[in-house]
């Protein structure tokens, strides 16, 4: 691979990943809004709001760590990104693999917890300890299933995993060859997005939205880009690992934005578990649904 | 309908039911404001055709939102109780409770069903508000919250007055009107909305709205204190005043006004005599620079000036011809509706504060005006209207022919007449009514019959007498014949047989002068053997003497006078009926302003000395 | 280097926290604080922080006229003002002796329980934002706009109304109001499965709720609960049954009862309660009509009106519980005083302090909104 | 923070990012300053705090059957992400104080809506002790609505209103809080007595900003400077003087 | 305890108080009048013997030519439907009076707000400090000798406007009449 078309990949895949999360918030807010019976926000409404929020005139800063933690939660995404194959554009995805992925997607929580930590406010401390606990809820169950998977195909190379897929058509996507795991993971992945009833760490009744409580300005923006990410990249891994990938960028997106319309409708008809009740569920069902699952894959 | 337990453990795919609001139409309104409903509470409309700027809105207004703005352009009747002055609103107090559209006397405020309203602080001056028909931002929103029959606030019935039946007061000259019982009177006094229209209408400016607080707050003597301050006879206004003051009362717009005359009677009634001469005698504040003041006649203008300048120290003195003081209101007025003793009281009052009456004097006979002149600092006309005016028909020089005012003169000094089988009164406004019905009474008395016909020129809607009067008069049997003008008094052998009249088509021309117009061949004739003519007075003048009457500067038979009541004499000051007409509250008005005349005049010429 | 526009503050070593739950926030129903300490997240201490709303209502209204006031009382409390002007015009009504004439009573009945079904709604949609469900929360809000509207063609305002005066009600019902009001009942009862399905029966709701926030009878008793977190805990106590005022004898209807006294069985009780006030309703559609005759007794002129001497304690069920007011009065022409006793004084404060210490605060904000308690009504 | 340094000479603004400093006349900058201005009217962050008895109206506006989400409107926790600080009525002073602290957390451009009578002219509450009676005292208020309460759909008005006040570039009133701080700052003193401070510190963010007018400062803010270099010299931090700040900023 | 032994049992609590005066209002209400220091125990027995479990409120009335307040509690009776209320004076002189926190719970919150509003100690209560008034220095607010409109005018401004249609009204010669 030439190093320009690296470089071009590399803008542009976030780049794409961004476009396709505002589209994916759009939809995600208009879909509430119809359940909620009303219209919903204009079509540009998440970009008005991220160049809203990057062009506020004044801007508080609550230190170096604080603005590191912004950073890396954009710049853990981004990088994840560059790892995420999409159709034409592969990336890093041949170098780096399913676990690269996951430890980069644990950069941005990270990365909040640093931020959140100087901002000295009690609400965004108790808010990410409740990240944190809910990330040990449901990693659990994710990574079981991303062990099965990796037992299943038998690699953790993502190009290769869609390649499997795509190659056996649909009786050989994830989901066909194991669909208890890939239950588990669209649960488990629905958590990892903190939507209802798993949203314990924004919870703005209980601690006034958590982690973003000290955020403003550019730092809010930089986490609606990075929910605009965290959507885009959790939909993409469950495309990729069960649902074939994207054979081309029709598909793909259809593919996307079917899961992360499935989770959006989800968030929208519940309320949200409390902290203990996330880890309990979490732990017994999903859990449990991916042990067998697995059990199953093994067995075969 | 589904029954919900505590013990249910819940679905987790029930709530996917809700997923088929997806396909479902949104329930959102379009952007814009909707029609609101009928009878909102939005902005205010006020129809300023009807507002009378009595601002009763800004009193009920608990939020002081309600401002008033007096505006020139528009007109202003105090007599119609109708001022140049309308509410602004101050919607940054306003909480549109509506409680000023329900308490509105003349319905003219409403509330429309406009509601939205956005500024900048720069426009903040926007959020007050002249109300109008067009709404606030003048695209004539429709009219939301008014006033309806069953939510008014506004008591529009007067609560009723006891007063003899009708054949129990026509042989007696007993007070017809009852007064008040402490009930109603708190009751009728509870119904005004303290707008002081009434205040404005006076020629006094009685300050009932503050008496009829007192009324109503049982403080009969803190009413006094009130009515004292402008009237010293207030028995005679609590009884036979024009009240001017309840043409004027906002809420007579859609209801009955409010009896202000009566609640004056009632808070002189209840307070005793004693009571009431100790609470004057308390007012007496004499200033240093008082002098001595004659006054001629003891009638309402004389005794307000006398009671005025008495109680600022000055040495007052009244000359009276007839022997005993009131004038008009004594020798014009019939006992059934001011019993004498009441006015006894209220001249006893002003006696009481050191004011001199000499009865059975009359000036220019027993004392001469230079004498006068002389003796005094300045000296008052207050001689009153004891002449009647003649129709001057052929046969009016009859001596069965007589005029109201010297017959009721006649009748209070209890001076002998015949006493007629059958009498006709030409003239229909109160002393028409006056004589009528005493010629009843004493018929009643004498003949066990009666038989009196009031002939008018005026129309039934028309006539200048009080409604209540009129109304009154029929109970009692005076038969009222409208449109007849007087032609002839006929006369049969030396014998007074009847009045001729003719039909009157109208009594004004055009432009509202006095022009009647008559059916020369619609001719009635009334037989009677008296007739009465009661269509004006006129004042008696021959006592100021020659030498003076050429001096002084007359206007149409009367002196001439100034704003504030000044002849063209500099000793001399006039007030009362023979220069303003006659009315009770005139006289006393007049009386007012000439004792507050002569007080800055002699204070202005001791300053000028010293 | 921007500035900072404070200063930050260490935490202690110690995983003890003080935080201010309110008056800007939004679990925090209205404007109104919480001051709990944590230990992790449990709250060890609460203190309720009135004030934040507070306009001095008492000492205003002894400075307004006893019809004036009308305007001042259904501000205190800001969801559910009806009650508030009944109350009010009960007490001037009994203090004043004045006679109620049989068609206002039944419109006032019709207005409170109206004002009922929309605090109802508007708490279902509160209680469930606590929990971050937002759907039923918009559902709640809208279903009341309904109610809304029909108070709009009723008095003219849609959240204050002013409608009941000393004496009656201040004006008649539109052409066809309560056909219209029987559409809206008609829509709730359609509505309300879908209530069900998405709120009421949702397994995570009822998860959450249940156990938070329980309250026993004999701590119910002894706090000074009243209303539906009252019957929440099993005593069946309703003052329109049990101290009935207006037309309420009159009228058939259940008092809805639960026995756990938990968040759940609160929201379980105004469930019910919604239910019984469209049964109230529809009889009251059924027999107003046969009622005629005048809305409101002569009153006397608002500006001269003088209340005879003397106090009353009139007290009506509202939304939240038992609603009194003590008027007291010397024979003039504005109150002497008037002292506000609303049911959330007890639930926003005492009780919900004692019911926050040992729970997560997570539930703090349930727990509050499970009291339906009403800020304005405590500060007043 | 010492009293010499209260009045230097006004240090050089500081570019801090796209459309945070000065405005320079170039075609870019004010295409990119107009472009800007279109996102900030449409998308409106409106802070959730109800005030007062107003606050009951928003959320009809709010949800389904007025959407205000169709203006780009959504409803904001915390001062810091919330563009909009809607005032709902009636201020006790109790809650004036955390208004001001609230506002004062807010980042610009930030604006104000006071809603209801009772911000313009006291409303119902005039002769109550407890209500403060004009808001603009003691805030900049770019739009008011009228009515008590608004409806939804004068709420709808009054934000269109202001979103056309934002595209045309004249809703500036968050700039004269700074230019004009002497101003504010002594009608809060005259309220709430001398030592009223709020943990946050405006004239550094002024004088940061290059905001400082006028007006910034002048008497009210020397008394405050005073105040607060008094409790320095006793070794207390901004924060720590009284307790009540800090549950003033915990919010 | 059946509905008719209770209301006996009232009648036994107000017979046993030396210089209780009752007066029945109408059905359900049931007026005492008793001096101050009796008060606690008349409420102790309506408590423990009568049912009168819930204290509905405590209010306060400040009778400014008595110099006293008046304090009247409203104690319900759950079983039986009455409605107590027991009225007694305090001097404003001591401003001090007894809790009856430990009988009701709720009597901490009522308490704490007469407190506050009028100045009127509790000795024994658990609250007294400031709950709605923190930032409010002046005197109790609910005193009659209060007059918060003066309060209002010395402290606060009020809007000048200065329309249009006012200023051409003003040229004219009128104006707002005060």
């Amino acid at each position: 691979m030439e190093w320009y078309t690296l470089l071009i990949e590399f803008t542009l895949m976030p780049l794409v990943a961004f476009v396709v999360g505002l589209a994916m918030v759009l939809m995600m807010r208009r879909l509430r809004a119809r359940i909620e019976r009303r219209v919903g926000p204009p079509l540009l409404q998440p970009l008005y709001d991220v160049i809203k929020l990057y062009s506020k005139k004044t801007q508080i800063s609550h230190g170096a760590l604080h603005d590191l933690g912004i950073m890396m939660v954009i710049g853990g995404y981004i990088a994840a990104e560059v790892f995420l194959p999409v159709p034409g554009m592969m990336g890093m995805a041949r170098e780096g693999d399913l676990i690269t992925l996951i430890y980069l997607m644990m950069v941005p929580s990270l990365g909040l917890a640093l931020g959140v930590g100087q901002c000295a406010n009690p609400n965004g401390s108790i808010g990410i300890s409740r990240a944190l606990t809910s990330m040990l809820a449901y990693d659990v169950p994710f990574i079981i299933v991303v062990a099965g998977a990796i037992m299943v195909y038998g690699t953790s190379n993502l190009p290769t995993i869609i390649e499997m897929q795509q190659a056996g058509g649909v009786a050989a996507w994830g989901i066909s060859v194991m669909p208890l795991l890939a239950i588990a993971g669209l649960i488990s992945t629905h958590a990892m997005l903190a939507k209802e009833p798993f949203e314990v760490y924004v919870a703005p009744a209980e601690i006034a939205t958590g982690p973003m409580v000290e955020m403003s300005g550019k730092y809010l923006g930089a986490l609606f880009v990075m929910q605009c990410f965290q959507i885009y990249t959790v939909s993409v891994i469950f495309v990729t690992l069960f649902l074939g990938g994207g054979e081309n960028w029709l598909f793909f997106l259809l593919k996307i934005f079917a899961v992360a319309a499935i989770s959006s409708s989800v968030t929208v008809i519940f309320p949200r578990y409390k902290t203990d009740q996330v880890i309990r569920w979490l732990w017994k069902w999903p859990t449990g649904i991916a042990l067998l699952g697995l059990a199953m894959v093994m067995m075969k | 309908m589904t029954d919900i337990k505590y013990e249910s453990k819940g679905s987790l795919l029930r709530p996917f039911k809700a997923l088929a609001f997806l396909g479902r139409e949104p329930v959102t309104e379009p952007m814009g404001p909707r029609p609101a409903s009928e009878n909102y509470r939005g902005f205010h409309l006020n129809d300023w055709e009807k507002c009378i700027g009595c601002g009763t809105c800004k009193k009920i207004c608990d939020n002081q939102a309600i401002r008033m703005v007096s505006i020139p352009d528009l007109p202003a009747d105090p007599v119609k109780g109708i001022r140049a002055e309308r509410p602004a609103m101050d919607y940054g107090r306003c909480c549109w409770c509506g409680l000023c559209v329900d308490l509105c006397p003349t319905g003219s405020l409403s509330l429309s069903r406009e509601y939205v309203h956005t500024c900048t602080e720069e426009q903040i001056s926007s959020y007050f508000i002249l109300p109008d028909p067009k709404g606030m931002h003048g695209q004539g929103y429709e009219k939301g919250w008014a006033k309806t029959a069953d939510a008014d606030l506004i008591d529009l019935e007067r609560q009723p007055m006891h007063q003899l039946a009708p054949d129990e007061r026509t042989d007696s000259f007993a007070e017809v009107v009852d007064g008040f019982d402490p009930q109603s009177a708190l009751l009728e006094a509870s119904r005004c909305i303290q707008c002081g229209m009434c205040h404005d209408a006076c020629p006094s400016n009685m300050d009932a709205p503050q008496y009829i607080r007192a009324i109503w707050s049982d403080d009969l003597e803190a009413a006094i204190e009130h009515i004292y301050d402008t009237n010293p006879l207030a028995h005679v206004c609590g009884r036979v005043c024009t009240h001017r003051c309840e043409s004027a009362c906002s809420i007579g717009i859609r209801g009955k006004p409010l009896s202000i005359r009566w609640l004056k009677r009632y808070a002189m009634d209840q307070v005793g005599h004693d009571r009431v001469r100790d609470i004057v005698s308390k007012r007496k504040a004499p200033l240093p620079d008082s002098g001595k003041i004659a006054i001629i006649g003891a009638g309402p203008a004389g005794l307000t000036a006398a009671y005025d300048l008495a109680l600022q120290g000055f040495q007052v003195t009244i000359y009276e011809g007839l022997p005993q003081g009131g004038g008009m209101t004594r020798y014009g007025i019939p006992e059934y509706r001011l019993p004498y003793n009441r006015l006894d009281d209220d001249i006893d009052i002003i006696t009481s504060l050191g004011v001199v009456i000499h009865y059975d004097t009359w000036v220019g006979r027993d004392i001469s005006m230079t004498q006068l002149e002389q003796d005094n600092d300045a000296v008052i006309v207050a001689n009153g209207l004891h002449l009647g005016r003649s129709t001057r028909i052929p046969g009016s020089d009859h001596a069965q022919v007589y005029s109201a005012i010297d017959l009721l003169r006649k009748i209070t000094l209890g001076e002998h007449f015949d006493i007629p089988q059958r009498a006709v009164v030409i003239g229909g406004g109160n002393v028409a009514m006056d004589i009528a019905r005493s010629l009843l009474r004493l018929q009643q008395r004498t003949h066990g019959r009666t038989d009196v016909t009031v002939t008018t020129l005026e129309a039934r809607d028309q006539m200048m007498a009080a409604a209540d009067e009129i109304e009154e008069a029929e109970e009692e049997g005076v038969v009222i014949i409208n449109s007849r003008g007087p032609r002839q008094c006929t006369v049969d052998k030396e014998v007074l047989t009847g009045l001729e009249t003719v039909h009157c088509i109208s009594v004004f021309d055009a432009e509202g002068r006095f022009h009647p117009q008559y059916d020369e061949d619609d001719l009635t004739l009334y037989g009677a053997d008296m007739v009465v003519e009661a269509i004006g007075q006129a004042p008696d003048n021959d006592f100021l003497g020659e030498l003076l009457t050429e001096r002084l500067e007359w206007v149409r038979g009367r002196l001439k006078i100034d704003e504030e009541g000044r002849t063209s004499e500099p000793w001399l000051w006039a007030a009362g009926d023979a220069v303003e007409g006659p009315d009770v509250i005139h006289a006393i008005a007049g009386g007012h302003r000439v004792a507050n005349s002569i007080q800055q005049h002699l204070a202005s010429l001791r300053k000028a000395s010293a | 280097m921007r500035p900072e526009n404070y200063k930050s503050v260490e935490h202690p070593p110690s995983h003890e926290y003080e935080l201010n739950f309110g008056p800007n926030h939004p679990g925090i129903e209205g404007n109104y604080a919480l001051k709990v300490k944590l230990e992790g997240d449990v709250v060890t201490e609460a203190k309720a922080d009135g004030g934040y709303l507070h306009r001095g209502f008492e000492k205003l209204m002894e400075t307004r006229l006893w019809m004036q006031n009308i305007a001042l009382v259904p501000r205190i409390c800001v969801p559910d003002p009806v009650p508030m002007e009944v109350v009010y015009s009960l007490g001037v009504e009994e203090l004043g002796g004045l006679e109620v004439p049989a068609r206002a009573q039944w419109l006032r009945v019709l207005h409170l329980e109206l004002s009922r079904i929309a605090a109802h709604l508007f708490t279902f949609g509160g209680h469930a934002a606590t929990t971050g469900m937002y759907s039923n929360m918009f559902w709640g809000v809208t279903d009341r706009d309904y109610v809304l509207d029909l108070f709009e063609q009723m008095s003219g305002g849609r959240v204050y109304h002013m409608y009941n005066v000393p004496g009656g009600v201040r004006r008649d019902l539109p052409d066809g109001f309560l056909a219209r009001v029987s559409e809206l009942l008609d829509y709730l009862e359609r509505r309300l499965p879908q209530y069900d399905d998405l709120f009421f029966a949702n397994a995570v709701f009822i998860d959450r709720a249940r156990g938070t926030g329980t309250l026993t009878q004999e701590q119910a008793l002894s706090w000074g609960v009243t209303g539906p977190n009252l019957r929440a805990c099993g005593l069946s106590f309703d003052v329109r049954r049990d101290d009935p005022y207006l037309v309420y004898d009159q009228l058939e209807f259940d008092i809805p009862t639960e026995t756990a006294g938990d968040a759940l069985a609160r929201t379980l009780v105004r469930r019910a309660e919604l239910i019984q006030s469209i049964r109230i309703l529809r009889q009251v559609i059924a027999r107003l009509p046969g009622i005629d005759g005048p809305i409101r007794c002569p009153l006397p002129n608002p500006l001269a009106w003088n209340v005879p001497m003397g106090e009353a304690y009139p007290r009506v069920e509202s939304s939240k519980g038992e609603l009194c007011f003590y008027l007291v009065s010397t024979g003039g022409d504005r109150p002497h005083r008037v002292h506000v006793r609303g049911p959330s004084s007890m639930h926003a404060v005492q009780v919900l302090e004692r019911l926050s210490i040992g729970t997560r605060i997570e539930d703090v904000a349930q727990t509050m909104f499970s009291l339906d308690a009403c800020p304005p009504e405590v500060d007043r | 923070m010492s009293e010499e340094k209260t009045f230097p000479a006004i240090p050089p603004a500081v570019s801090t990012g796209i459309a945070c400093e000065t405005k320079k006349d170039s075609f870019l900058q004010r295409v990119m300053d107009g472009f800007a201005e279109f996102c900030r009217a449409r998308s409106l962050f409106i802070l959730h705090y109800c005030t007062g008895c107003g606050a009951i109206e928003l959320p009809p506006a709010i949800t389904s059957r007025f959407d205000l989400e169709r203006l780009g409107v959504s409803p904001m926790v915390t001062p810091r992400q919330a563009d909009i600080l809607l005032i709902t009525g009636y201020v006790s002073i109790k809650t004036l104080k955390r208004i001001i602290l609230t506002y004062e957390q807010m980042q610009g451009p930030k604006y104000v809506i006071g809603i209801c009578s009772c911000t313009v002219n006291g409303g119902m509450y005039w002769n109550s002790y407890a209500t403060a009676k004009q808001l603009n005292e003691y805030l900049p208020v770019d739009m008011y609505i009228a009515g008590c309460m608004p409806r939804p759909e004068a709420v709808q008005e009054g934000l269109k209103q202001l979103r056309e006040k934002i595209e045309s570039g004249e809703a500036n009133s968050w700039e004269d809080y700074f230019k004009r701080y002497d101003h504010y700052l002594g009608n809060q003193q005259h309220l709430f007595g001398d030592d009223w401070h709020t943990p946050t510190d405006v004239i550094g963010e002024a004088r940061h900003y290059d905001l400082l007018g006028d007006e910034s400062l002048g008497e009210h803010t020397v008394r405050l400077e005073k105040y607060l270099q008094h409790h320095q010299e006793l070794g207390l931090t901004n924060v720590e003087l009284e307790p009540e700040n800090k549950e003033l900023m915990e919010r | 305890m059946s509905k008719e032994i209770k209301a006996v049992r009232l009648d036994e609590v107000l017979g046993e108080m030396e210089g209780a005066v009752m007066q029945r209002k109408r059905p359900g209400r049931i007026r005492v009048d008793i001096e101050a220091d009796a008060l606690p125990t008349l409420l102790q027995l309506l408590k423990g013997r009568a049912g009168y479990l819930h204290l509905s409120s405590i209010s306060c009335v400040d009778w400014p030519e008595d110099e006293e307040f008046e304090l009247v509690y409203h104690v319900w009776s759950y079983e039986t439907g009455v409605l107590v209320s027991a009225h007694t004076r305090i001097s404003k002189q001591s401003a001090r009076y007894i809790s009856v926190y430990d009988l009701y719970v709720p009597a901490g919150f009522f308490e704490r707000d007469i407190y506050e509003m009028y100045g009127l100690y509790f000795e024994g209560s658990p609250h007294m400090e400031k709950f709605i008034l923190t930032e409010w220095n002046g005197p109790p607010p609910m005193l009659k000798s209060f007059d918060t409109e003066e309060f209002v005018r010395d402290t606060f401004d009020w809007k000048e406007y200065n329309p249009d249609w006012l200023q051409e009204i003003v040229a004219k010669g009128g104006g707002i009449v005060e």
